[in-house]
């Protein structure tokens, strides 16, 4: 059984409480040790996810609601669990395998993203309705995850 | 809040083009604003266009994807596009998307008036 | 009627989240257009509200459950609503008036803290358990709120 | 997460005491750290004690009550107990607590160490 989260946010589909998501979780990622780089690197993926969500799940509709939860880890060593769920249409979770980066192209880049500065990230349908993603970030462990991700990319 | 959209850009004017220099966090809710200041630049037909981002502490996809569009924009018109003064956090994201080879990237502004 | 809150967060009675909480509120009112100090009073505000929870509500103890809502204001004019609960044991809500500055001892602060720096400030019972507080902000408003809260200081 | 709670604090030691330099927010998290260390630094009977709050960029009331009670220690064992290097944000808790004027408080290290 999952433990409660230790900090919970529901926020509405706006792009400008972006920022503001971002600030906490820089926040929170230092206090558990992460550097100032990865602590970056988790605000990005989360971001990015709810970015996708907004663009993509919500077609950018502002009054929608997303669910954020976060874990501090402690064992068997400190990181971060991160979980995000819409409310949004569900799609076919193989749609969140990220492009291709050789072919220089505007969009495509925010599921590799997330992929790449996390150690695991998981989508899935939810049980009634709505897309999660689940995303964990470990302390002490290389950012490459070429192993560990699901439909992980093979980072060179 | 509608004001808080807008990215605050400050354009100079160089030899042979300008220089567009973005400040703060260029992100969904900012990335539009930079894509129209963009278009709007490229109306004018600069031989370069160099996009200093000394000012610019975080940058997510969004703000990249509209940087690979002026690129293209640069290159169907025969433009110089150029990226300087990218701070630590922002070059990261350009490695993750595997852009940091594809953009012309430069220390700094000199450099970049002269690449 | 209020409308739904622009982002809502549950967080546990730890002290270490309250890093994570500030930094949150600190974009926000940045992002709503209060300047550097302004914005890190609403953050001192809230850190004092939560403080005050952890310690006289939960008595310390860190598996109890805060929740904090902000809104967005923007009419008349811009600024930031935020509301805290907690479902502690309800007290007076005269505890909370805040006591003579005059008399220098380390405790008794906060309270006056969050009325000096908030505009309005409002603690209530909850209809079922725990206390509520909801304070307000606007911008371009003084600081200083002699008359507008119920239980004000006057500040020279 | 627990070595988390402690507040790092520099010592040195001056002529006639010795400065403490915390660093970091100093909030309901690490007051406790706080006022274990400064007790400990009273246990040695120094005439000045310096609080050098030049890297510490906010503070609660919990920070706050824990100097007012370094204070109150100082004034019992007839030490000088002095608050210096103020931040901007730190400095308006203080004046909003009234305390601006009840502490010694100093603008840099050098007029702490004459105060
Ligand atoms: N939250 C989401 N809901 C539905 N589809 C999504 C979501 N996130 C991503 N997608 C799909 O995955 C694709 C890849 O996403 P991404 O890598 O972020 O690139 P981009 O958003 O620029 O297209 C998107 O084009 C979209 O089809
Ligand atoms: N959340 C709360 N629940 C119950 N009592 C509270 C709460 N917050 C404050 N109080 C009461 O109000 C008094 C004044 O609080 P405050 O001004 O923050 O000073 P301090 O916490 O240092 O005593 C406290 O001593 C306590 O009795």
């Amino acid at each position: 059984m999952t433990p409660s989260p230790d900090i919970q946010m529901r926020l509405k589909s706006q792009p400008k409480l972006l920022s503001s998501v971002r600030s906490m979780l820089v926040s929170l990622a230092e206090r558990i040790g992460f550097g100032e780089i990865e602590s970056g690197h988790v605000a990005l993926a989360v971001d990015e996810a709810l970015a996708n969500i907004i663009r993509h799940g919500y077609d950018q509709r502002e009054d929608e609601s997303i669910e954020l939860s976060a874990w501090v880890i402690t064992e068997p060593s400190p990181g971060i669990r991160i979980m995000i769920e819409d409310e949004a249409p569900q799609v076919d979770p193989e749609v969140f395998k990220g492009r291709d980066l050789d072919d220089v192209q505007p969009g495509g880049l925010g599921v590799h993203i997330i992929r790449e500065v996390m150690d695991t990230c998981h989508f899935e349908r939810r049980e009634s309705k709505g897309m999660r993603v689940i995303m964990e970030k470990m302390l002490q462990t290389s950012t490459s995850n070429d192993e560990s991700t699901p439909n992980g990319h093979s980072i060179p | 809040m509608a004001s808080n959209q807008d990215l605050p850009i400050q354009l100079d004017t160089i030899t042979d083009g300008v220089v567009m220099r973005p400040s703060g966090d260029i992100d969904l809710s900012k990335a539009p604003s930079f894509r129209t200041q963009i278009a709007e630049v490229f109306q004018e037909k600069h031989a370069r266009v160099i996009i200093d981002l000394s000012e610019v502490p975080y940058m997510d996809s969004s703000g990249v994807a509209t940087l690979v569009e002026g690129m293209q924009i640069a290159s169907r018109s025969g433009s110089k596009f150029i990226l300087s003064g990218l701070q630590e956090r922002v070059r990261s994201i350009f490695e993750i998307a595997r852009l940091d080879t594809v953009f012309t990237i430069t220390r700094d502004l000199d450099s970049a008036e002269r690449a």
